[in-house]
């Protein structure tokens, strides 16, 4: 075994130190009829060459981002990462230490973590920021818990339909047995309207859940609904996308008591959905609600200053049971990579990212909207993505027949929005030519242009 | 040092990145979007180049320990090697680069090596059915709840007691708590095997969960688990099993054979995937039959077609709970621990598990001498020796021992952890240390008991910075540089 | 400019420090009529993303053996590089720091260097080892000028035919103007005739050189040949393949003196060629002559043992025109790759890498030799490579199609030598499967079985 | 620290690579290979596993100091800033994994960007050939010099002599002397320019070349440049250009342009390649047109296809001098320079040179007060400072300056040469670093020389070692663990 270091020799040794006849001995505590008396019945062992080549098969089985022309997006992006984030991301020292425990032997961490959670609070115009969660999801279904242990209301939680459907179900799911209700205000133009969320927040409502640019792309009026949410007492939360922010006001500008995202753009693989980045952030009233690990400055016994886990006592492993979280590993090492990409890109690259995406996008969608056969389903304005309707009803076999001409084309809605079922979810990110997006409506129209696409994808175009 | 933080290097004008021309008709942001939505400017990131980004961060990197520099038997955390070839594989971009919304027919590679780990994971532990979904131990401990409540309130049951052993990891009250149980803590011995006596009284017929960590976070296997187990289910319970101790038990026994009706796996742990400073790790569950129609969902099945190959599907469970995070599941970090578990085999697996085992015996072997080890003289792949002594009759704590370990190059071990053993000192030092490396910590670890304490107190001494005020760090919390 | 920092406030304040009104000031030095008064006329700028589009486009129009099958070799392997060797090549400490001028603040390329010197001696058999030339082909002709010195004879160098005709070439350039005979002894058979060798030796030869397997992938009766070279007073250089040592003897063990090679093989990319790792090694007697950079063991000031650059007299930024060499940067990134590798595969492992080398080869060789189409073409045993004989006369339309197939067969031979002109190299290392190889026969038969091929591409069998 | 040997790490039967088992019908190698030729054992590698590899190699690299980590101001190496992209492009396996003898029809992505940095390197240097086999500076050199004596033999003259400047790099006498030619050494004047009066002592018709480096090693541009051009011209000599300094000049004047013929480019020092604690480098040649038939070869040409795209062709000079080393040439680090220049353009590539020059002027402006400058007032990318006055009143010597700089975290600049400026320390700050960086570095320089003139000859204090035995290492040289 390659990572294993025991000769026999040492083995015998050892275990004479240790006054044990063979290594089963050390396991005599287990009885014999709790043992398991076989091999495991698992695939047989590889060495890293066969490894590796199993392992390129599997991955040549896949059509992903490099080898297709990918309009996917919906939660998670093809964004450009920079060769630095890599280099950065793949140190050693980074990604082979854990939780900073003894702060003295951790500094790189705990100030990478700090600058974090300083960017975040920049890039959403909150006071505090967490030093990082699971992933979008699972960080809005801990700020909902957050509203609602904060509020001390646990009656319901108001959430519009346009929140990424998955961001709904994981709310749903973690309150399951909380006797918290949860209610979907339906967004049936793509964005909320005002007065129908008004009307199911009352002075039991813990919080709302709004996403702005949302699921479908379109902007939401965050602003007055954030007014809706603290006119009832609720407070409001705001699922970003933190690339809109090179353009759009930030979270806390329009009003989002939490904001959260996920922060997948922000130089971290689409790796399939995970793993990715939680970010969240909230005002200083919330503070000592915050879940999840957090950094803080302060001075050593030199006095020098220097940076260490703080506010331990929210947490499990102190609080146990009474915790604001079970939250114990994060992502700390996607948290790294994106305040190496934030870094990099700085304000104005940051903007160019964004702009880049709003006018791609729209471009792809006035060229589809412009076709016979497609049209664009909802007025708002939208940033990066959009939602457009297949006319003849066949947005599945569209799609499957535009991968197999290497065009990942949209995301069909019909699983989680039955009145949608006969359109898709299409992304635009700054990665995408003018070119790419010309075939893309050439191969949704005609369905053959294997050829165009072939080309395009080894010309990296 | 150099103290300064990335935006103390900032300066206007300055930049990292230059992104492409338009390559489509532009138009004013302010005539696409509506003007009351737009920011004024774009947020305050600071304005470095990349010679200065990557400095910046290559030197901060240098002031950690980490696995791949130091021995670091941080004890409940499992440091072993995190093997390279599974750092490549993650990087392929046919895994790095899958959308988790392609068609399910563009992405048979990556469904087939889920559903490979799936397997492989229900095999380890027993269990028959698997959920890759949770994305962290403690996720996966919430998740595994939340199906256990999903079961009870489907065959009509009122539960909410959560019995948790007193030496759990606190994830295990949290989760329980979060799930919506009920958590009650039962007492545990000296050798961190659950007291019966308190177990019998907390026992009842409105038991839903006993979450159990074993190998315990003493590093002894349960006594009593067959019992246990036995109790529990007999008043209809179920066994809930703390996994972050399966590095010492692979293909040795497993928790579906010794009672376990659920179980979280920690592949950053067990498996290899490396701790990312914190994270990324992952959580999968696997539970009995019983229990599969619950799972988050999708999971893979395969579905045999004429050919040669399998065709692989995502279904959703029966009846799912639904999910715990959006998309599948830490798949880069399974990709690893699938590396990880192909590397190995059957054999390697165990041979894993077996030389922890022995390291970790080793290492109390020859440390139990002048830092007494109140569980015995036996573990599994981690001990948790006592500094008491010292600390009464030196006033040496286990906080000192462990700074003054890192001024030696060793990063320490796990302290005051579990509760229930005074100044614990908790090692792990896994299977993939050298003996050479175990003599020279235990050399070192007794010269440090035989310095002077006021040496101790101070350390450490070679650090870039030694103690924080962590009081008033947390009294006033400075999280951000505004 | 990205990589840029001083922005037009630092310049102005820098100008205004130094005294001048302008950049252009700075360089005044330069007459006017010597100024370039125009833009380069070289590309414009591309952005980070751009560039990467850019250089995929070009990388996608490339065969490579991870988009095709390659048996092609001819001094430059496509071995397997174990991924712990990228991680220790790409540490930022070790590929972004120089020649280590600064003993105290370069230790960790100075023990590197000294393990490396330390592994290249074990391997070789010999007495010493410099820490890097070029490549195997500047090597041998370093080699050939250290034999002129030291034995202060510059009569002739006696070459086999069988050595790389690159490396041979480079030797004939070095010696252009030196005054020097260089002899060339063919191999008809495929290996050196000793009675011609001994023929061509007198005691004006400074050196005999022979490549053991040589060029043709043909074993060398070379511990004779040593022995004819001592006997005429000459030096004995011989050019190995460091992946044969895990079978066969070393060169200091059969005799040589200085022994060369190209250690590309030993962790490093094949990079069409170049940059790659020449290695030398040579007796004790000739260490007062060895070309290049070389790391000592001693103490510093403080008694401690440490690393230091050693022998500089040797060096031309001491002894200028009257230094060995000229060499002053080499290749010390593979140096450490070369180190890491072999401390990986350590002993057992480098006998499995040759011995898969030795039998995968003679597999296909018979494969080949069984094919009415193909015969291999000399006697000799072979290591892993070997020539094979296309009666048909068309080896390179063969190569060609078989290219369109996705197979890169083999390396024709006609251009170096006429006399083989329907004949190639063939070669196959561990990473070669079985699978692959009765591919290529088919292929090469058929010459149509793209299909097949695509499925093993794919397959990353 | 931990100064192990990976060999002492070696116990027998470790291993940290298992090889795949043999897919084809096996024999015993003796059965294949002649007894003789075969070795009793496999040479003595260490046995050691990956995590100790891994380890070992890590901390070792901590060791060193490198421009990702700190300032390394070594004159004449330009430690510039080593984009990353520029490894990420490396590292496709389109470029990595391409062999140098595949039918040219399958590597025409290759070659076209090789054919590419021929037609820029023409560009940037004025002149009119270009040959990309040389694999280093000093490589660059003798496949010129050895052109050069091809081109005389060609014409029917004998010439032998190199005139060589005295601070030219040692380099260039040793390759004239590897070229066959004699090396006769030029006089320099305190502001490194050549010595009219030397030369024109020393000039004859049987000059061959005269080497230049221009900016030359004391970072001045020669002010006779076009004079000493014509004077070598008029004698039938040519004239070469060392390339080493061509950073400061990028865009703003050409080596063709002020009279050479010939030139290297050092591709890891101007275009940015890693030094790699060593090399790779590359060492590009370019010529003018009437030495073009004796480069060494291949050269890739563009032939204009029917079609939109060009073909691209390797084809050997008419009267090539052969080969200097096997294969195509240095790809991987041309590929690199391809991005470094790709990424800036003209107008880019002009600021790099304007920033460089900058950088060296402003930090000359800050360190001249108390290092003085002897060229004066005024630099091209880098400047040569001298100790010489320190030495006389308080015995600090330019290699104590050097030492005691790495205890405040800066790499020395180049101490001792260029030879004809006495206790010489040769700065150059590159263009990638920050007026902030520069500021630090003038400050501690300051602050050195007015430290303790003791506290200085026992520097440096604060790294692993300190001031090796130079001498014992030279007089019983050992070169190896054996």
């Amino acid at each position: 075994m390659p990572y294993l270091y025991n000769t026999p020799e040492d083995q015998a040794e050892m275990l004479s130190a240790i006054g044990a006849e063979s290594i089963d001995e050390l396991f005599k505590s287990i009885p014999d009829e709790l043992r398991l008396n076989r091999p495991l019945d698992i695939p047989r062992a590889l060495g890293e060459l066969d490894l590796e080549q199993h392992l390129r098969e599997l991955a040549g089985r896949n059509l992903h981002a490099s080898n297709a022309v990918s309009f996917l997006g919906g939660g998670s992006y093809d964004h450009f990462v920079p060769a630095a984030v890599d280099t950065i991301g793949s140190r050693s020292e980074f990604y082979t230490s854990y939780t900073p425990y003894q702060a003295e032997v951790a500094q790189g961490n705990l100030q990478a973590m700090f600058e974090y959670q300083s960017l975040i609070t920049r890039l959403t115009g909150l006071d505090v920021s967490n030093s990082s969660l699971y992933d979008g999801g699972s960080a809005t279904a801990e700020a909902v818990l957050m509203a609602v242990d904060s509020t001390r209301r646990s009656g319901r939680v108001v959430m519009a339909e346009s929140v990424h459907p998955e961001y709904r179900q994981t709310v749903t799911t973690y309150l399951a047995n909380l006797g918290v209700e949860v209610v979907t205000v339906g967004t049936p133009e793509g964005t909320v309207d005002v007065a129908e969320l008004t009307a199911e927040v009352n002075d039991q409502t813990a919080c709302v859940v709004l996403e702005h640019p949302n699921f479908f792309g379109a902007l939401e009026d965050a602003e007055t609904i954030a007014q809706v949410a603290h006119d009832a007492g609720a407070l409001m939360i705001g699922v970003f996308d933190p690339i809109s922010l090179g353009l759009l006001k930030r979270p806390g500008d329009w009003g989002a008591d939490i904001a959260v995202a996920e922060g997948q753009s922000l130089g971290t693989p689409i790796s399939y959905g995970g793993p990715v980045l939680g970010i969240l952030a909230c005002t200083d009233k919330l503070i000592r609600r915050l879940p999840g690990r957090v950094v803080g400055e302060t001075t050593d016994r030199r006095g020098n200053p220097c940076y260490t886990l703080t506010m331990q006592t929210r947490e499990q492993h102190i609080r146990r049971e009474k915790s604001t979280s079970n939250v114990c590993t994060n992502q700390a090492l996607f948290a790294l990579r994106a305040t190496v990409y934030l870094s990099l890109v700085g304000p104005g690259g940051l903007r160019d990212v964004a702009n880049l995406c709003l006018q791609k996008s729209r471009y792809l969608a006035d060229q589809l909207d412009s076709t016979s056969r497609f049209e664009l389903v909802f007025n708002a304005p939208t940033f990066k993505e959009f939602v457009v309707r297949d006319k003849e009803g066949a947005v599945e076999a569209l799609v499957a027949d535009a991968a197999k001409e290497g065009y990942l084309a949209g995301i069909p809605l019909g699983g989680w929005y039955p009145n949608l079922a006969d359109c898709m979810l299409v992304c635009v990110t700054e990665k995408r030519t003018k070119a790419q997006m010309d075939a893309l409506v050439e191969v949704l129209q005609t369905g053959a242009a294997k050829a165009a696409a072939d080309e395009l994808i080894q010309a990296g175009i | 040092r150099d103290t300064k933080l990335i935006f103390d290097l900032s300066r206007p004008g300055c930049r990292g990145a230059v992104l492409p021309d338009c390559d489509v008709p532009s138009a004013e942001p302010s005539s696409l979007l509506p003007a009351s939505m737009l920011a004024d400017a774009p947020p305050a990131m600071p304005e470095v180049t990349e010679p200065q980004v990557v400095r910046h961060f290559v030197n901060l990197s240098q002031l950690n320990m980490s696995v791949d520099t130091h021995f670091y038997p941080l004890g409940s955390c499992t440091m072993k090697y995190n093997p390279k070839r599974n750092e490549r594989a993650a990087a392929m971009p046919g895994f790095a680069e899958v959308h988790p919304y392609q068609p399910e027919e563009t992405k048979q590679g990556m469904l087939e090596m889920l559903y490979e780990m799936q397997e492989i994971l229900k095999e380890i532990s027993g269990l028959e059915a698997c959920s890759l979904q949770p994305a962290a131990g403690a996720h996966g401990e919430l998740a595994a709840l939340l199906v256990a409540a999903a079961y009870f309130k489907d065959i009509g049951e009122e539960r909410k007691k959560v019995l948790v052993p007193d030496n759990a990891h606190g994830t295990n009250p949290a989760s329980a708590a979060m799930a919506g149980f009920e958590a009650v803590t039962v007492k545990t011995n000296i050798d961190g095997g659950v007291d019966m006596e308190d177990f019998h009284a907390k026992l009842d017929d409105t038991i839903a969960v006993f979450m159990i960590t074993n190998p315990n976070t003493v590093g002894i296997f349960e006594s009593n688990m067959q019992k246990l187990a036995d109790e529990v289910h007999a008043r209809g319970g179920l066994i809930y099993l703390d996994g972050a101790n399966m590095n010492a038990i692979l293909g040795i026994t497993r928790p579906g054979d010794f009672g376990a009706d659920m179980q979280h796996y920690n592949p950053h742990k067990t498996f290899s995937g490396p701790h990312g400073g914190g994270g990324p790790g992952a959580g999968p569950i696997c539970v009995t039959g019983k229990l599969a129609p619950y799972l988050p969902g999708p999971v893979v099945e395969k579905e045999s077609t004429g050919s040669d190959e399998a065709y692989f599907k995502l279904v959703n469970p029966e009846k799912s709970i639904g999910k715990v995070r959006a998309f599948f599941g830490n798949t880069g970090v399974l990709l690893r621990a699938y590396a990880y578990i192909r590397t190995h085999g059957p054999q390697g697996l165990r041979e894993v598990s077996e030389n922890a085992v022995l390291n970790a015996n080793y290492l109390l072997a020859k440390v139990k001498h002048f830092l007494p080890v109140p569980q015995g003289e036996r573990c599994m792949h981690e001990f948790v020796a006592t500094v008491s002594k010292l600390k009464a009759e030196k006033g040496i704590t286990a906080m000192d021992i462990a700074k003054r370990l890192l001024d030696y190059g060793f990063h320490a071990p796990t302290v005051y952890f579990p509760l229930t053993v005074k100044e614990a000192f908790m090692i792990e030092p896994t299977e993939t240390e050298s003996k050479d490396t175990l003599d020279a910590f235990a050399e070192t670890l007794f010269r440090i008991t035989e310095e002077d304490p006021d040496l101790l107190h101070d350390a450490p001494h070679t650090t870039s910075i030694s103690r924080p005020n962590e009081v008033a760090a947390a009294r006033n919390p400075c999280l951000a540089c505004m």
